[in-house]
């Protein structure tokens, strides 16, 4: 199987996509001639031709309003923002408008619409790119959102969310981008929503998380195995669905649980996670389900910004925490 | 140091906006009829059907029997003189919420329209076949959709166009900049509709933008910006209709700016004798845009008072008829809440619904 | 004490604000000429004259841009969005902007302003009046949120607001903007924000809640009278600020909570409310906090809306579940 | 069918923009300097920084050593000219990223800028007494606070007037319509500084927008539009004074379009060579909008080779004495993650500091 970043694997879904279904078109600021800052969606445009792949004038809310019109004509848009932090400027067109649609018109306006955009901490990028906002869409019911941690992931939910019937949310992490590699299948696969990944098994706590998170997960896991702690991970894969079942099940198994993400603390997935886990199983929790998370307060400058984001070592203290309560 | 003059200075005073028909129905000097007798009957019969609907709607609203709607009055000619330039079977509106003329013209049935004012999600839906886009509370958003719309027929090879209606008031939001800069760039075909009818709920066109002329913006987008007299069918239609050719050809854009006046209320929850000056509602009494249309075709012998009697009454029944149609409608059931949020029902949603469901039994 | 519905308090609060500091001026659609469409401002703009009440054209994000502007300039805005859900077009202005400008200047740019909007269902208004989207505000830190529950308290915590040195979302309940009367004071008074109120003690249960919903769980309170169950209910009147303190002791008293909101489930600030209790008083909960609230669906067209709010006979429900649990 | 025509019909070609000085520092036929030659040297020092301060922080970016910034290589005049029509002291400028000469003459010292290319939260302060508004980087975001700024010290009697900064590409935001469209209405004292520099990152104007000229937006807000020649200092100085003083006068709003060309990078992180014909690229280069003042004075025997060699080593050890402070700035603390996002702590938010710095060590 070839090895690919993310970065590739997301441009090999896109180019499958694109190729097995026509009616498949991409529209973004920079995504055309020059493929994309981060090179995502390179070389599409002069495979595609420039009526399959759309470089746009700078305005967020009229991409994600244009892309709901594409899907109105019968186009099957995947539109990039290119970073999460601008799409409060399209938060109307996305949350009232992309979401609701198909409840608005009863169902015969529906919005087969993929939204692409990169986002998270740790790579040194300018205000608003790094924001982990994914928790301010949670509160507009009828858009899902996927947050793949790896390329393998990348590439099946996003086949996966282009294909699907309803409007899709697709947060790619940019630490993530060139840095984890893995092996991807040549061809075709997609990845169902709302079917979380069990990334280990494990016996004594549950770390759960999604997107860059997982990874921090998956190092926190190995050190505390060399403690001869058995941390159970799982990777929510998509928050909306949620697959409940699922959570519930790899908190029983353990008792014990810690949510990691690099969102803000209040009202965040992982008060969420929290507050599902505490309602589904209460009876089985032997301690609190703690978050590892920044506080409350904006993502800061770069010179800052490894005070702020979770580290493997502040989940090793909360997982003592928990095993010791 | 010299004086150096800009080189776009603002207009000092309103363009002339276009006018084929003057205010008594005669033909202005060297104008010819755009629109069939036939036509403009049709025309005057759609119109009295919107302005009928939403005299009934307002007295049922009124006994608290209807949800907030914004009624037509007074921009029956607005909304339909530009739709009337659309071929509904290949090309799209996008409404604001007050075009019901228009709607009717592209086939939304009285009993839809009756359902969502009752607020009955089932009224939500717009019926197969018919291209209008869904019910818009949030003012400007349709735009960007019509935008897209349009483009992606083109992008089809197929040659319709698509028309996003909005208001003086809806025109400062930053969606409609987008969408226009968007439109022209891509040259997609869509015509821009701004209804400038005075306000914006109590705010007025002064207060709403310092420009002479709506029509104006279209420059700064590389596009032709047509200024209309909003209460003369004729001109709405013939300006349309040349914007429509012009987007079927390739050409791209138009904005539209239709200057005409909201006679009634902005919605049933609004009191205009707070802020609309009695006497220059009365002067544009005098330029109803039915009334117009109808003395145009009585001097040719094809329109009169009984006509006009006999049609009231034929609308009224029909209104009539959808009113009961909602009211006898099957009550709303707490599963519906549940439906169409997604394509299939997430099995999240749907411990959701049981645990609702529960809750309220 | 003067008889006041939410509307006059409101007003009441603007006029003695404006009157004690010239710097407070008001912004809007529809708050000049007409006062409102509501009837808040009624008559301010006649009273302070047109240089310090605006009617501004239709457009949020320069609403509370400018708003931004003016405080920039020395002066101290209140902006009032028609309707909460039209703060989506502001989005970036208010979460990007007026949130971290202190943050992002380092001090050197706070944002000293005001804006206000009405939200909350059960009174039939047209699509995106109703809906509650407190929580999305709540991910964007920097901003406080105030979220009245009576006249006496919309009062004192707007004028604290207007005299914050930081920004407020203060959010007003569309239901009981006239239906709900109470006395209140004449004269100057502040309520602090990030303390909530006991509204009625308790000793089986604990009702959390904010804006509209106080009023329900008050309802909810006087029928478990009736059944021999004491409810104690807190209103927690500011979200952001929280106050943690005041929230874990409500709860220790009781050891059972119910949360009521009328936002949607997931990522709400119910979640939040559920996530800080199992954090902080794990050991003292005798039973799972429950949410009573809609669900993840959007706020439905009015001949729905009384199948979507949660009400007493829910509420009473879930106390029961809980108390049995 | 009578055929009609839209009152308002885009140019087909792009306007003449306001030049007084050409390529080679002559003054065109007509013009008398804008400036006195003191004002001219030190916008050509100032210029220089501008240019100096950039060159070297490209270079230390490149050696991993600061964040990605955007350098103004190019745009020296465009930004610069503008500026220096503003009083420092009663006048604000609202910038977008690119605007280090205006910063400069604003009064930002060298060090705070140091400070947040490193990004340090220390670099985010706007000094006391300096008129500039905090670093944006949500495009356009910051032109409705530049327009409450000056709309705010109109409302206070004061005669200052805003300029906000921003490009072609965040011209088709929102915010700028909103933006223009609201200043208008109020008549505030604001300068809409449009910067066509021809690229938003890769995407050039012509993608942008199908106008021919961004100036002609005015119109649609009813306000002067003045399209120049944006590495032209003397144009971009008389043009911007006229629109101050009209601004100061209580007369509004003005757009200014500067046409000009990011000659470097858009930012560290980006490769223009993918996109951008080097054939254009030497057009351009013969535009330097520095050498052409320089000539000019050159010509007056106010400037020679020998004084851009020295200044240019002067302002090369003041960009190192910069970076020499920010390299040596107290490293950051966890702490300072919680200052500033209230005025106050909350004790919510101490609880937080306490737990994420307990965590922490
Ligand atoms: C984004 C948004 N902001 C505010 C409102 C509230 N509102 C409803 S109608 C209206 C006035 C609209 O004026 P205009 O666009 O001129 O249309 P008209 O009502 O005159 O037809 C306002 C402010 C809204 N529905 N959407
Ligand atoms: C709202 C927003 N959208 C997208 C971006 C990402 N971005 C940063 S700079 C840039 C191009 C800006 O072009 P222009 O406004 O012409 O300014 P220039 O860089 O040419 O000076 C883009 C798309 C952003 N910073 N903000
Ligand atoms: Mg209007
Ligand atoms: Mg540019």
């Amino acid at each position: 199987m070839p090895q690919m970043n993310m970065v590739e694997a997301i441009r090999d879904a896109l180019k499958l996509e694109m190729l097995r279904d026509e009616r498949v078109v991409l529209l973004g600021q920079d995504v055309g001639h020059l493929g994309g800052v981060f090179r995502v969606t390179d070389g599409l445009q002069q495979f595609f031709g420039p009526k399959r792949v759309f470089d746009t004038p700078l305005a967020e809310a009229v991409i994600c309003g244009s892309a709901l019109g594409l899907a109105f004509s019968g186009l099957v848009p995947v539109a990039e923002i290119q970073f999460l932090g601008f799409t409060h400027q399209a938060f109307h067109q996305i949350c009232h408008q992309i979401a609701r649609t198909r409840f608005r018109s009863r169902g015969s306006h529906p919005a087969q619409v993929t939204i692409r955009a990169p986002f998270g901490g740790g790579v040194k990028t300018p205000e608003l790119h790094s924001d982990a906002i994914e928790a301010q869409f949670v509160q507009a019911p009828g858009i899902k959102i996927a947050l793949p941690s790896n390329p393998y992931d990348a590439k099946g939910l996003l086949l996966q969310a282009i294909r699907d019937p309803d409007p899709v949310l697709f947060l790619e992490p940019l630490r993530g981008y060139r840095l984890v590699t893995g092996e991807v299948p040549e061809g075709d696969y997609t990845i169902p929503f709302g079917k979380l990944r069990v990334v280990r098994e494990g016996t004594d706590v549950t770390l759960i998380a999604w997107s860059v998170a997982v990874g921090l997960c998956e190092r926190a896991a190995e050190k505390l195995a060399e403690k001869g702690i058995s941390a159970h991970v799982i990777d929510l894969r998509t928050i909306v669905p949620l697959d409940v079942e699922g959570l519930v099940a790899a908190v029983e198994k353990t008792g014990r649980a810690v949510v990691v993400q690099e969102a803000p603390r209040s009202a965040s997935f992982g008060s969420e996670v929290i507050a599902t886990i505490q309602e589904e199983c209460f009876y089985s929790l032997e301690a609190p389900v703690k978050r590892v998370s920044p506080p409350d307060t904006p993502y800061p400058l770069h010179g800052l910004e490894d005070h702020y984001v979770p580290t493997v070592d502040m989940i090793l203290k909360v997982v003592v925490e928990s095993l010791n309560a | 140091m010299a004086k150096h003059t800009p080189q776009f200075m603002p207009n000092t005073k309103q363009i002339e906006p276009l006018r084929i028909l003057d205010e008594n129905g005669k033909l202005l000097r060297g104008e010819t009829p755009p629109m069939s007798d036939d036509l403009a009957i049709y025309a005057v019969k759609t119109m009295m059907m919107g302005r009928g609907f939403d005299e009934k709607s307002f007295s049922l609203q009124r006994q608290g029997r209807l949800g907030t709607f914004a009624p037509v009055i007074g921009q029956e000619a607005s909304t339909l003189g530009p739709a009337l330039a659309l071929d509904p079977k290949r090309d799209w509106i996008a409404p604001q919420y007050r075009e019901l003329p228009a709607l009717l013209h592209m086939g939304l049935p009285f009993e839809s329209i009756a359902l969502y004012r009752l607020g009955r999600q089932a009224g939500a839906c717009i019926p197969e076949g018919v291209h209008v886009l869904p019910h818009q509370i949030s003012l400007a958003a349709q735009i960007p959709h019509a935008v897209g719309l349009g483009w992606g027929l083109k992008l089809q090879g197929k040659d319709g166009v698509s028309m996003a209606f909005f208001g003086d008031g809806a025109s400062s939001e930053g969606d409609f900049h987008e969408s226009c800069n968007l439109a022209g760039v891509m040259k997609a075909p869509v015509i821009f509709l701004l209804q400038d009818n005075g306000w914006a709920i109590s705010t007025p066109r002064a207060i709403q933008t310092a420009t002479t002329d709506f029509a104006a913006r279209a420059l700064g987008y590389g596009f032709p910006g047509f200024a209309v007299d909003g209460n003369d069918l004729f001109a709405l239609y013939a300006a349309t209709t040349e914007a429509v050719a012009r987007a079927r050809a390739g050409e791209g854009p138009t904005l539209i700016e239709s200057r005409t006046f909201r006679m009634w209320a902005h919605t049933t929850a609004d009191d205009p004798t707070r802020y609309v000056d009695p006497k220059v509602l009365e002067q544009w009494k005098k330029k109803d845009p039915i009334e117009r249309v109808q003395k145009y075709l009585a001097a040719k012998g094809k329109w009169n008072d009984a006509m006009t009697a006999q049609f009231k009454e034929e609308v009224a029944a029909k209104v009539e008829k959808a009113y009961e149609y909602g009211f006898n409608y099957p009550p709303s059931k707490v599963e519906e809440i549940f439906e169409n949020v997604f394509a299939t029902i997430t099995p999240q949603l749907e411990r959701q619904r049981a645990r609702h469901i529960a809750l309220r039994s």
